[in-house]
């Protein structure tokens, strides 16, 4: 039909066609079409149908038929992009770090139980953080008064920090030969300020800074400590 | 597009306010004819009482009747009219709004006005209250004809349709949180640190408890049956803090003795020495 | 997948924005598309979208730019296939007509300013429904007296009405030129001071005429004056 004509060319009828199936709700019977337009007959409508099928191949839309209806859709290998996912990357807030070191030290920890070790509350949405990000998981519920959910650690927590097992956390007495028991300005800090302040305000403040030194300087440390105290 | 130009006259929902009779003749929906087009001209516009938006809308109407550009009307045969209008309508016994009748007696003054001779104006002249009036119909006019253009663009919905049934975009955010060993050491250090119980070391101070100085007075009494002041019991040489503390526990300690029936202790004036002497058997 | 297909030959960036703008509840812009699209870059993406926009030229679809954001709509000239079955857009008041109009070409505007225009109050009502139609917002105050709330138009305004931007109001340019966007005492200070006077005078003198046959037949009246009154 249009297939002679210079690019855009392209008749009355299937202009009509098109616009009518991309204004539709619903899909459309040739039928219907020629009814909506009028004038047209059945097989012409059809060949605008067609003409336009043509058209559209090999383009970002495509129109389909669908038990002898016809829309216009996005074509399937583009589906991916009516829904994106976004990630982004985002560093633990130092209050929801401090609630997974406890839960990997004390597993399994109940949340009143981290709080007494934190010495201040936890927020709601610290555990769920450590829940979405998967490296915490509800391990049941303790068998005392109340019955308090319990929180351990998962199988991709050890994975993610490179540790074969939990006993490979440092223990107590390494960590204040390395000097992490002392008080630090940020220890102070931190509990002096409420969670979710907290969170807020890492996220904002600290970028990525020296994380790649720290990680390497945690790594070497570790690896020297645990030559010297074989468990 | 002229036929929806047409559309326009017709007001839908016509807004009450500014309608210059309250009992409309004609129902809100109803064409609205424009004065030019109204084939028996000067019938057609009194019947048509609903279609202003106040009195310098019906001016404005007025004043195209004249036919001319706005800039040319006559504002003397412009007032001419309106109040010829005015009258008409109070002929009909239609109730006017206030607005119309206020700009009646504003064209009236005007009017006479202008008919003055020239030195007995006031001042404003009526040269530039007539003016303004003309340029107050320009303005008006050209936004009745930008309104009316505007409606007749192409307009979604009516001229031009959107996709009917659009997928829709979704974008699912998936936060990929990140945490170092380094991190997460350092933060259980910290609330180690910030946790870890308070032992709280009281230094060593020279004292003489109250045991000790019972039993030193009770012995020092025992050996004489004279008075002694109190001083004389505490340990000689002791440097100044362990005295102070002697006294005070020694104080008590004869307080103590006294109770028990063991000592006697006398002083003669307020804050005068104290006095001790065993209890004689 | 498309790369042989001689005609309808695209390139998959185009592809990807065609099928983004089909599938878009909202229109987009540019900027927004490259995000969604993510690694896209907003120049490729541009030129994307210009050669859709010529794509379906004279095709019963166009792409059209509405304050910086796209979006497809039918052609115009098919509003008559089109509308047959819809409800018509519920049609303003003239009232409410000309306060829009009003707002439109003064932006931003107080309501005192309005009703100067008009000559009359304007009906709480007659706001409330263009801004409940998403067409006027209110912009703030302006800083005199009493600190008027003002009104602008909004990007669903340009969008609803078919108009690019603004500047595209119809007759904008002549009304701003004869001065007739100006407050009356302005215009008539302008008309007294000896200088401009001419000049003022002479370009106030014409723009209801080339309007007037700009628009063909708007106003009946009208059309009949410029008649009478050649230009």
């Amino acid at each position: 039909m249009s297939s002679d004509a210079p690019e855009n060319a392209v008749d009355d009828l299937e202009r009509a066609v098109e616009a009518t199936l991309f204004a539709t709700e619903e899909p459309m019977s040739v039928e219907a079409l020629a009814g909506h337009l009028g004038d047209a007959d059945v097989p012409s409508v059809r060949a605008a149908v067609q003409s336009l099928v043509a058209h559209y191949e090999g383009r970002g839309i495509h129109l389909v038929e669908r038990s002898k209806k016809w829309h216009f859709q996005t074509a399937a290998d583009l589906a991916h992009l009516l829904r994106r996912e976004r990630e982004q990357v985002r560093r633990l807030s130092r209050a929801a770090t401090e609630v997974l070191a406890i839960i990997a030290y004390h597993e399994p920890v109940s949340r009143a139980e981290i709080e007494s070790v934190r010495g201040v509350q936890t927020a709601k949405g610290t555990l769920d953080v450590l829940m979405e990000a998967g490296w915490v998981r509800i391990a049941g519920r303790r068998e005392v008064p109340g019955r308090p959910v319990i929180y351990t650690t998962t199988p991709e927590f050890l994975q993610h920090f490179g540790l074969a097992s939990r006993r490979d956390l440092p223990g107590v007495d390494e960590l204040r030969a390395a000097g992490l028991l002392d008080p630090v300005d940020d220890a102070y800090d931190a509990l002096m300020t409420p969670d979710e302040e907290d969170e807020a305000s890492e996220e904002g403040a600290t970028p990525e800074e020296t994380e790649t030194d720290a990680k390497e300087s945690a790594e070497t440390d570790l690896s020297g400590r645990a030559g010297a105290t074989p468990s | 597009m002229s036929d929806t130009t047409e559309e326009q006259k017709q007001t839908e929902d016509q807004d009450q306010q500014g309608l210059m009779f309250t009992e409309a003749v004609a129902s809100s929906d109803s064409e609205w004819i424009a004065p030019g087009t109204a084939e028996t001209e000067g019938t057609a516009l009194y019947l048509e009482l609903d279609g202003w938006e106040g009195p310098l809308d019906l001016l404005l109407d007025l004043a195209r009747r004249q036919k001319v550009d706005l800039r040319a009307i006559s504002i003397l045969s412009l007032v001419d009219q309106y109040l010829d209008y005015i009258e008409k309508a109070e002929a009909l016994k239609l109730e006017l709004a206030a607005d119309y009748l206020v700009m009646a007696a504003w064209l009236a003054y005007l009017k006479s006005s202008m008919l003055l001779p020239k030195e007995e104006q006031e001042d404003p002249s009526p040269e530039e209250l007539a003016l303004k009036l003309q340029l107050r119909l320009q303005r008006l006019g050209a936004m009745r004809e930008s309104a009316a253009r505007l409606m007749a663009g192409d307009r979604i919905g009516r001229d031009v349709f959107v996709r009917g049934s659009p997928e829709g975009l979704r974008i699912d955010r998936k936060t990929q949180w990140r945490c170092d060993m380094y991190g997460l050491i350092q933060a259980y250090g910290q609330v180690k640190a910030r946790t870890a119980p308070a032992i709280h070391m009281v230094r060593e101070r020279p004292v003489m408890t109250l045991e000790s100085a019972l039993d030193r007075v009770s012995n020092m009494l025992g050996v004489t049956l004279d008075w002694m002041r109190l001083e004389e019991f505490l340990p000689p040489h002791a440097e100044p803090r362990l005295r102070r503390s002697a006294l005070a526990s020694s104080f008590v300690a004869a307080l103590e003795l006294a109770r028990m029936g063991k000592a006697e202790i006398a002083q003669d004036e307020i804050f005068g020495p104290m006095r001790l002497r065993r209890m004689r058997a």
